[in-house]
């Protein structure tokens, strides 16, 4: 029953030995490289008993199995765990099949029995099917398409659509953006840092001693330099003025607190 | 030479001809209107088909697309030169099947038919030739990624569409392609306990605790 | 449809034609002969030409090598254009506007003008689109090219000649210089007066002579 049971295919190489082992029975032939599985090899043996898959014998079809593995055994081959767990799973099957159920377990061991034939038949329903599929005329290998098809291809050609507003109101847009990089704000009175310079260095030209920086802006007597936003940009940049002279080493410039007094000296060469 | 003078086709079939003559790939009815300024080619398509039916190339419909492709009946004189189909493995074989009858299908449902893990590379190969895609996951927690056949799949295995799969109505009338996820045909498996008598225990929530589903790949038993 | 029923070709016919069809080169008559097992496919080769001659593809002989193409009269459908409509960028519309109000223009003054740089992809989209054109070199250093707007330019607009673009003034009239804030943008060009103050003073003039080619640096008004 469990001989030749995996006809034409050769053995892998790890089988070799076995296979020219010549053991007790020649015609012995094992092979479970060829197995897709416990479940494909139960659907193989399902198979020999050439019956309907919806009829075969469940009980027939453990024992098979149960030799198998057992042969196996005997040979001391190596056997992959699920063939082990399945062959347990088939003995517990026959037991419960075999005995007289006294209490009813569910599922019961018929529903289980069923259920594995359910299985190898769509399993072997998948088999079938994939032996059709793959023999129908295939496109490549038994119908074939153009050998030189010229190809279709598209250009795609760009319209560009603009209207003249957003024409005009781009280009209004873009001298928007330009101009604030060159305003200034209207009508605000400075002391440029020019004739701070100018002022800061001829006063320090004439000055004996330490003067404070306040001494040196104009005075706030005379007329528009009384305005106080005036005397802050004068201030301002008389202190940059003090700091030019002092970096060209015309002038010492020293405090003696933080927020003190400044006071400037000319250096005298 | 005794062939009465052919008619000359009306000059949008003529059209239709040149393009999927022309295209390299299979076209839709709605690409092909669309590449000839928005025709109604339905007709032209069936006068088409009508015209080479009995010539040595068909015009044939595969998914929705159509292309010209040789006569089968011509396929052995065909088939000679060109080897250039890929040998699939029976694994592979088989689970493409499982996916075209049962799509769309998750990995786990393929191995519950199967009744082993499928190498990854299975599935690989398959989409490499263009004949499975993943279409998306599967609510269920896990969320797993679900696989269905792709038009190219319709138009290398010759099928108008997924209905004219071989024995798919008889496979379907006898309940073999009902889902596979359903707890109702699960085997249960139990563990040998220390007494070497195995207790079989239908387990509901698990379903990877089922049949000998992915202990061992074959290749394994050495 | 109408046709009548198409006569069912000769068998040689038939296969002469699936091989020319699947062929990835045009074949001679004795490539195909061999290939069919010896027969002798002149006759077939002329009716298929014949069958052909009125058909959307054509089988031509070309040095003694026979193959199949699209019809003379059809190539146009192997290759076709579409015109898509598009809207000009903000961006483009912008340098566009700048090359009509300023040309001839380099791309390094239009970048000055826009304050930002200008891909080189703009203006061929506006190349492109036939409205602006290279017109030469500016004799500078680098002889960068100098764009200008084109007949089609005028024509899209419906412009006379670019006079009739809104000056600066107008454009102000209309609102369209007005984002801003009047007192935020303006000017101070005044100069610095004897007593060292200087009068921040708006330049009517100064609008028109913009040109922020180069523009002056604040440091420079003081």
């Amino acid at each position: 029953m469990t001989t030749d049971l995996s006809p034409g295919a050769p053995p892998g190489d790890e089988w070799d030995g076995v296979a020219s082992a010549g053991t007790a029975n020649a015609a012995l032939y094992l092979e479970l490289d060829g197995w897709e599985g416990p479940l494909d090899l139960l659907l193989d043996l399902a198979r020999r008993q050439k019956v309907d898959l919806r009829r075969i014998s469940i009980l027939d079809l453990v024992d098979q199995y149960l030799t198998y593995i057992e042969r196996a055994e005997a040979l001391r081959l190596e056997l992959a765990a699920d063939y082990l767990v399945m062959a347990a799973w088939l003995a517990y099957l026959k037991s419960a099949l075999l005995l007289p159920r006294e209490e009813q377990e569910d599922p019961s061991p018929e529903e289980l029995a069923l259920r594995l034939q359910l299985r190898l038949q769509r399993l072997g329903a998948m088999r079938e099917a994939a032996a059709r599929l793959i023999a129908r005329d295939r496109l490549g290998r038994d119908v074939f398409a153009r050998g030189a098809p010229e190809g279709l291809r598209v250009d795609r050609r760009n319209r560009w659509q603009c209207e003249w507003f957003d024409l005009v109101r781009a280009y209004g847009d873009v001298k928007v953006r330009a101009e604030p990089v060159v305003h200034m704000v209207r009508e605000r009175m400075v002391m440029t840092l020019d004739s701070a310079l100018s002022r800061v260095s001829a006063m320090l030209g004439v000055a004996l001693d330490w003067m404070e920086l306040r001494e040196f802006l104009p005075p706030p007597r005379e007329g528009e330099w009384a305005d106080p936003r005036l005397r802050r940009s004068a201030l301002a940049s008389s202190f940059v003025a003090a700091l030019e002279l002092a970096r060209t080493g015309q002038a010492q410039l020293a405090q003696d607190e933080i927020f003190g007094p400044l006071r400037l000296k000319a250096v005298r060469g | 030479m005794s062939a009465p003078e052919p008619q000359r086709p009306d000059e949008l079939v003529r059209a239709v001809e040149a393009t999927l003559f022309a295209a390299g790939q299979p076209m839709t009815a709605e690409a092909i209107s669309t590449h000839l300024g928005g025709a109604d080619v339905g007709e032209a398509l069936a006068e088409l088909q009508r015209h080479y039916a009995r010539r040595g190339v068909h015009l044939v419909e595969r998914g929705k697309r159509w292309h010209f492709e040789t006569a089968p009946d011509l396929a052995h004189l065909l088939r000679r030169e060109r080897e250039e189909v890929k040998r699939l493995s029976r694994a592979a074989t088989e689970v493409l099947a499982i996916v075209a009858y049962h799509e769309p299908v998750s990995r786990a449902e393929i191995e519950a038919i199967r009744g082993v893990q499928t190498a990854k590379g299975t599935l690989d190969v398959l989409m490499e030739a263009g004949w499975v895609r993943i279409v998306g996951r599967r609510e269920v927690p896990g969320r797993p990624v679900i696989y269905a056949t792709t038009p190219d799949f319709l138009t290398h295995f010759g099928l108008a569409s997924l209905r004219e799969l071989p024995g798919i109505d008889e496979l379907r009338a006898a309940g073999l392609l009902d889902p596979v996820d359903d707890a109702q045909i699960e085997l249960a498996l139990g563990k040998p306990d220390d007494t070497g008598v195995t207790t079989a225990a239908w387990d509901e929530d698990s379903a990877e605790a089922e049949l000998p589903i992915g202990l061992a790949s074959p290749g394994q038993s050495g």
